[in-house]
């Protein structure tokens, strides 16, 4: 059936980048200018709802800005993919900014405006990824997003955070312009067009060699999903306020790499194509030394927040494995895990990040016994945790669990023993932090004092976004139906 | 050999001109002095009038300005073109040397300017001086 | 760098050379530069322009857009020498002035007070030099025909080998002469900075404005037939008129610019010492 | 009256520059709305111009009512009408954004600047709008002198040797194209463009219309700065009064590419160029060999004003590479990037001056902390620095993608990869600034923050604002310019 033509998806793009004129006037009032973020942020959240109900009926709304190039429109639409990741993103972007009032006040973080203002812009971008209707809108707002978030990850202005800076930007820009621009032209040149479609725009135009590397390129271009060797850039972005890595880091920012893998997979090859190419077991192979790897520098980690990342990392890579194995149901369980790790994720920052509030620690080592501190915050943690590993009842079982179907029925029986070990390794760096919170005998002086939770505005997001991966477990229908409309 | 010598001789005009120009560009290139110099932009810029002028100049004709125009008689007997030279290459070369005269103009008020700076107009010294300030 | 000029020379000299073998011989009179405009201009000339110098007619006729743009060419340098060199110096303390009529020398101490009646009086300056009687006299005499023979020049520019360009030069050459026997100041008394400048935007303006008439009057840009409208002359001789009017258009300009770039350039800027 | 544009747009500033110099000495109040009124019309008629060609097809001018070959012929396409629309907007823009450091640097001699600055515009506007080689040469040589004169003028003490260097060149420039012209004019005997067209094909493969060529071209690049002809131009650019190199270094470049692709399509046509000539394989690897070595000087560079002198030379090579392509893809991107660059360049030269007269110091060391003192000047030259790395939506991005897209046709890898790789140095030049501007000193904590806010004059940031805003538009629009001027000129050159 046709699109819908409408206005909704730009609105849902912009919401957020035309608060910002308002952000900036309102900078010397605090509280209106947190509101207006609220505000902005539930705008955003209800036009993307309002578009959720036809979208499930299989519709699709579309909306074109201009077209600059023959063939290739700046062009927004909303499928079943998109709108699955624009959900989680616009979301959690909610709780993120009550969280990030309670966090940057409770810091008294300097230059709160610009922090507020490129938070909306690289939210804007997010959005605009997720409805992007062809390469080259994607590439647009990947770039935009790229950009916006550079202030944040250097927010703090000291020398640390400016050699983070230089890699973040080093990683990022330079594969998306060195690799993905000329792959992105190739494909032009050949296809002459580059919207997505479910049939793929490649086949039979292409040589295959240029594919195979193409589809490569690609893979690594697209260094947000900090698929190895192009990952060292996430733990470097973690000198960020919490907020950022939480949002971005575990949500917005990694999960779009990941989204423009999925789309290169759905959208520009397509299924059959790749099957014909026999490259899916490579790039999962990639794929599944990034999630060993990545767990096993996990373990290795002292500082939270870095072992946090590497955590992301190898999560990300379930979602690559998951979509690139081909497989019905390895696609559906990549594709729920987008939401399934972001809910997870996204819990376990803030728990980081409230530490930090309350008690100013980052180290591992320093939070022996916090938990008689902090039941909450640590609580939430362990919920978190057990989604990351996947165990019921949490949302990550889920996805988990269809992952581990669809290597069988791709019959690639190392790569289920590859997810099982790593979810193994993911308990075996996530429980004794939980352990050690609430059942060694605390060291520090710090935490004798009774129950001391850090600022409401802290906890309440986080426990909410725990309870919801609970929820996940039990109804996780939406993004389910969303998921297989996406692979279909 | 000799068919070169011939071809030389027929257009002995421009090999002269053409080397001329050639002198001028090399002074500008390669003289230390910037009068020097300008001199030479000069002479390759007179050199180029003098090559369009003689590709004006057509055998057994006169300049062009027409016998007895004034009165006005001449406007109803016919002309001959072969009787005048062409008169276009002239016209151009006047704008040209117009141009050379002013372009030579501002250099010289440049050069003026760079010696009550420096107080000198040889390359090498001016390089020094630049690089001491 | 001498090498490398010397190897730029013989490349571009060899190309230029290498070319000239497929020029027509010189003087051919079927070469494409004799056949394909200049009969045009040498037959239809006259009749179409009523000017019997044809160069003059091309020039500021079939061309008189490219002359204007020489004009303005010359224009230009006169101003960039203004906007390059015109400097005004700090009065030094203790000037000395020659009474002219008198040749009573007086001395100022004060650097900021002017003189009542500053056209009387002459700065002496280190640069000042004694004049000589018989170059002064002599051009003083001169002077004048020069002047004359400008103006002939470019009045006759259209029957005779000649124009603005020419008449102009020659008459800023009168002046530079002036300048040159007595002293820049006294040619700059008989003809001011401001009255220069003036004159030399009066030249284009003149030039551009019979143009702009041209286009008032319902034709092209320097469409000079049009000018009939307003001209008492007859229709043969109307465009040559029009060449006349843009010519003397040019001298303004060119003999104005001459004389500001040699004042410029020989005083650098500072107009109030001669040589 | 809509017949006489062509002829309009370059008579108004011209008479404009008149009246200015008559205005010097008698009401010196009045040169700045002269100068303001000329380039306004200027405007003006440009916009109605385009609206104009574009709607129903080339105009022709004979000046003087002569037809061509006789007499002068101004001839407006699509290319030139745009061309000329730029450089008229640009010239308005900047002599409103520098009027202020004009009346501080230079006060009695503004009168003077003025009207060379028209006549600069005069000249400019005339290059384009000509269809005669003699007329273009004689309104090339107006804009080298006001150029020359331009350049040369303020205070700076390295002014006057860099602009005399540029004049030597410069002459050089000119006379190679003059001699070219005269080479032509022996073969065919005529000076208007289209007809030296039409004459062509008559004395194919002639040597001597192929040495013309070649030196039509080398004059050009000369007078261009095409690497290595370039050695000219980061002096010339660098020490001059910011005020006037704001609208040379835009202008005086992108014209001339303008110039070579007139050349190549309307005078020697394309055919001739790419298959008796030849070159394409030899230019379009100097100008990667440009490119590179533009953005690797400019990489070497510790003041802003040189870095950014370098960067022109670096997109000197894109045009010039994208013009050889010998593929509508890359010439499209060439005339794209001839819009696109000029308006970047003056953006950057607009921020170049704020800094300059706020601060007084371009170094690039000391822009440390200049992020809380002039926060609008900085978010435009970030603007404008992801433009030129070619980042969506701005426009930089656009005529790159024309441009690799061309060069991935043509086959011609070396092309792309210096274009790959330049993207990726101007992404380095941009963020090193960005660093020095945003951080703070090593000794860590944020007295940046306090930093009184001295931000330039509203009448310098507003045109960096219209600036920025067109480097957004025409990044999202270029569609329509290539659709609706672009592609029609190039469909016209090839047949």
């Amino acid at each position: 059936m046709d699109p819908i033509l409408s206005f909704r998806p730009l609105l849902a793009v912009m919401v957020s980048m035309l608060v910002i004129p308002v952000l900036i006037s309102s900078g010397k009032k605090p509280n209106a200018r947190e509101a207006w973020t609220f505000a902005a942020g539930l705008v955003k959240f209800g036009l993307i709802v309002s578009m959720l109900p036809a979208v499930l009926q299989g519709q699709e709304y579309l909306f074109t800005l201009s077209t600059p190039f023959p063939g290739v429109p700046i062009q927004l639409r909303v499928d079943a993919l998109g709108m699955l990741f624009a959900l989680v993103a616009s979301f959690l972007w909610i709780f993120t900014s009550l969280y990030s009032i309670g966090y940057m006040r409770g810091l008294n973080e300097h230059g709160q405006t610009r922090f507020f203002v490129f938070f909306a812009l690289a939210l804007s971008s997010t959005i605009g990824v997720a409805f992007s209707a062809n390469l080259f809108t994607l590439y647009l707002f990947y770039e935009l997003l790229s950009l916006a978030t550079y202030p944040l990850v250097t927010h703090h202005q000291d020398k640390k955070s400016k050699i983070s800076g230089r890699r973040y930007l080093t990683f990022i820009l330079g594969t998306s312009i060195g690799l993905v621009l000329p792959a992105m032209l190739i494909c032009y040149h050949y296809a002459g067009t580059l919207d997505f479609t479910a049939t793929g725009i490649l086949s039979g135009q292409v040589p295959t060699p240029v594919l195979i590397t193409l589809f490569f390129v690609f893979i690594f271009g697209f260094a947000k999903a900090a698929i190895m060797p192009f990952h060292s850039w996430l733990p470097a972005a973690m000198v960020a306020p919490t907020p950022v890595s939480a949002l971005l880091h575990a949500v917005a920012v990694v999960k779009v790499g990941v989204f423009s893998i999925v789309r290169i997979v759905t959208g520009i090859y397509g299924v059959d194509l790749l099957s014909d190419l026999h490259i899916g077991p490579i790039a999962a192979g990639i794929a599944a030394i990034t999630i060993l790897a990545g767990s096993l520098i996990a373990m290795s980690q002292n500082e939270l927040k870095r072992l946090l990342a590497f955590s992301t990392i190898s999560q990300l890579s379930y979602i690559v494995l998951g979509v690139v194995l081909l497989s019905p149901k390895a696609m559906t369980g990549g594709i729920i895990h987008i939401a399934m790790h972001a809910f997870g994720k996204i819990t376990l920052f803030f728990c980081a990040g409230a530490i930090m509030v309350a008690t100013g620690k980052k180290y591992l080592s320093e939070m022996k016994g916090i938990g008689r501190r902090m039941p909450i915050t640590m609580g939430a943690f362990f919920i978190g945790a057990l989604s990351i590993i996947g165990v019921p009842p949490c949302g990550g079982f889920i996805s988990k669990w269809y992952l581990a179907l669809g290597t069988l029925q791709a019959d690639q029986m190392p790569l289920l023993i590859v997810l099982l070990t790593s979810s193994l390794l993911n308990a075996i760096y996530f429980i004794p932090i939980v352990f050690k919170a609430f059942f060694v005998p605390e060291t520090d002086a710090l935490f004798n004092a009774k129950f001391q939770e850090a600022p409401l505005c802290c906890v309440i997001p986080l426990t909410i976004t725990a309870l919801i991966s609970i929820w996940l477990f039990f109804y996780p229908q939406p993004f389910f139906d969303l998921a297989r409309m996406a692979i279909n | 050999m000799p068919d070169l010598l011939t071809e030389i001789v027929n257009k002995y005009n421009y090999w002269l001109y053409i080397i001329l120009m050639m002198i001028g560009l090399y002074a500008m290139i390669a003289k230390n002095n910037l009068i020097k110099k300008l001199v030479g932009m000069n002479i390759f810029q007179t050199a180029i009038i003098l090559f369009f002028i003689s590709m004006g100049y057509k055998d057994n004709a006169t300049i062009p300005i027409i016998m007895g125009g004034h009165g006005g008689e001449a406007a109803h007997k016919t002309i001959e073109a072969s009787q005048y030279i062409n008169p276009l290459p002239h016209v151009l070369m006047l704008t040209a040397i117009v141009v050379s005269v002013a372009t030579l103009g501002v250099a010289l008020a440049l050069i003026i300017l760079i010696y009550q700076r420096y107080q000198t107009l040889e390359e090498d010294e001016l390089r020094m001086r630049v690089k001491q300030k | 760098m001498k090498q490398l000029g010397l190897i730029i020379v013989i490349i571009c000299g060899g190309l230029l050379l290498y070319a000239t073998q497929d020029f027509p011989a010189w003087g051919d009179p079927t070469a494409p530069v004799h056949t394909h405009l200049s009969p045009h201009f040498i037959t239809e000339g006259l009749h179409e322009t009523g000017a019997p110098n044809l160069v003059t007619a091309v020039l500021a006729d079939y061309r008189g857009y490219d002359t204007m743009f020489e004009t303005v060419v010359v224009f230009c340098a006169g101003i960039a020498c203004i906007l390059l060199l015109r400097t005004f110096v700090q009065r030094t303390r203790g000037r000395e002035y020659r009474h002219t009529p008198t040749g009573v020398v007086l001395h100022i101490q004060d650097p900021d007070k002017d003189l009542n009646n500053p056209r009387e009086f002459e700065l002496i300056d280190n640069m000042w030099v004694p004049h000589d009687l018989i170059i002064k006299t002599v051009s003083r005499m001169l002077i004048p025909f020069i002047q004359i023979f400008a103006l002939y020049v470019v009045a006759h520019g259209d029957f005779s080998p000649g124009g603005g360009f020419q008449g102009g030069v020659i008459f800023g050459a009168s002046l530079i002469l002036l300048a040159l026997s007595f002293d820049l100041r006294s040619s700059l008394r008989r003809i001011s900075e401001k009255m220069l400048g003036i004159l030399s935007a009066l030249g284009v303006i003149i030039y551009s404005g019979i143009g702009i008439a041209c286009m008032l009057l319902g034709g092209n840009f320097l469409d000079y037939g049009r000018l009939t409208a307003i001209l008492p002359v007859d229709p043969d001789h109307i465009r040559a008129m029009g060449m006349l009017g843009v010519e003397i258009g040019v001298g303004f300009a060119v003999m104005a610019v001459m004389v500001i770039i040699y004042t410029n350039i020989a005083s650098q800027g500072r107009h109030q010492q001669g040589l | 009256m809509s017949a006489h544009y062509p002829a309009l747009i370059i008579l108004i500033p011209l008479l404009a520059a008149f009246l200015n110099t008559a205005f010097v000495w008698l009401d010196k109040r009045l040169c700045y709305p002269t100068t303001v009124l000329g380039l306004g019309g200027s405007v003006y008629f440009c916009i109605r111009l385009l609206l104009k060609v574009v709607g129903n097809g080339t105009m022709a001018y004979h000046v003087g009512g002569w037809a061509p070959p006789m007499g002068i012929e101004l001839r407006v396409d699509n290319l030139s009408a745009l061309v000329l629309l730029l450089v008229s907007v640009i010239a308005f823009m900047n002599i409103i954004a520098s009027r202020k450091s004009i009346n501080e640097e230079l006060t009695f001699k503004s009168g003077a600047f003025y009207t060379i600055y028209l006549l600069f515009v005069t000249g400019l506007l005339g290059v384009v709008a000509t269809a005669d080689l003699f007329n273009l040469y004689v309104l090339l040589e107006i804009t080298s002198l006001s150029a020359y004169a331009l350049l040369a003028m303020g205070n700076q003490d390295r002014a006057p040797l860099a602009s005399l260097n540029y004049i030597f060149l410069g002459v050089v420039g000119a006379s190679f194209y003059l001699l070219g012209v005269g080479y032509l004019y022996i073969m065919t005997g005529t000076l208007n463009m289209a007809d030296v067209n039409s004459l062509l094909p008559g004395i194919a493969g002639s040597s001597a219309v192929m040495v013309a060529f070649v030196f039509c071209l080398v004059g050009i690049w000369i007078k261009m700065g095409l690497f290595p002809l370039h050695t000219w131009l980061p002096n010339a650019y660098s020490y001059a009064p910011v005020s006037s190199s704001r609208v040379i270094a835009p202008l005086m470049t992108k014209v001339m590419v303008y110039v070579m692709i007139r050349m190549m399509i309307s005078v020697f046509g394309l055919d001739f160029v790419f298959e008796q000539i030849s070159l394409e394989g030899w230019v379009v690897a100097l100008a990667s060999v440009a490119i590179i070595s533009g953005a690797v000087m400019a990489l070497a560079q510790k003041d802003l004003k040189k870095m950014l002198a370098y960067i022109i030379v670096c997109e000197i090579g894109y045009m010039v590479g994208g013009a050889w392509l010998g593929n509508s893809q890359g010439m499209t991107g060439a005339i794209l990037h001839i819009v696109n660059d000029a308006i970047m360049t003056f953006a950057l030269f607009l921020v170049l001056g704020n800094i300059v007269f706020t601060r007084k110091k371009t170094a690039i060391k000391d822009l440390r902390g200049i992020f809380s003192s002039m926060p609008w000047t900085m978010a435009g030259f970030i603007l404008v620095g992801i433009s030129i790395i070619g980042v969506p939506p701005t426009c930089g991005f656009f005529s790159k993608w024309y441009l690799l897209l061309g060069g991935i046709e043509a086959g011609a890898s070396f092309f792309v990869f210096a274009l790959v790789l330049s993207s990726l140095i101007s992404a380095v030049l941009v963020f090193r600034v960005v660093e020095t501007a945003f951080f703070s000193p090593e000794d860590g904590g944020h007295e940046h923050e306090k930093a009184a806010l001295n931000e330039a004059p509203v009448s310098m940031l507003v045109p960096l604002g219209l600036t920025g805003v067109a480097i957004i538009a025409v990044g999202i629009w270029s569609g329509y310019i290539v659709q609706h001027i672009i592609l029609p000129f190039i469909q016209q050159g090839i047949s």
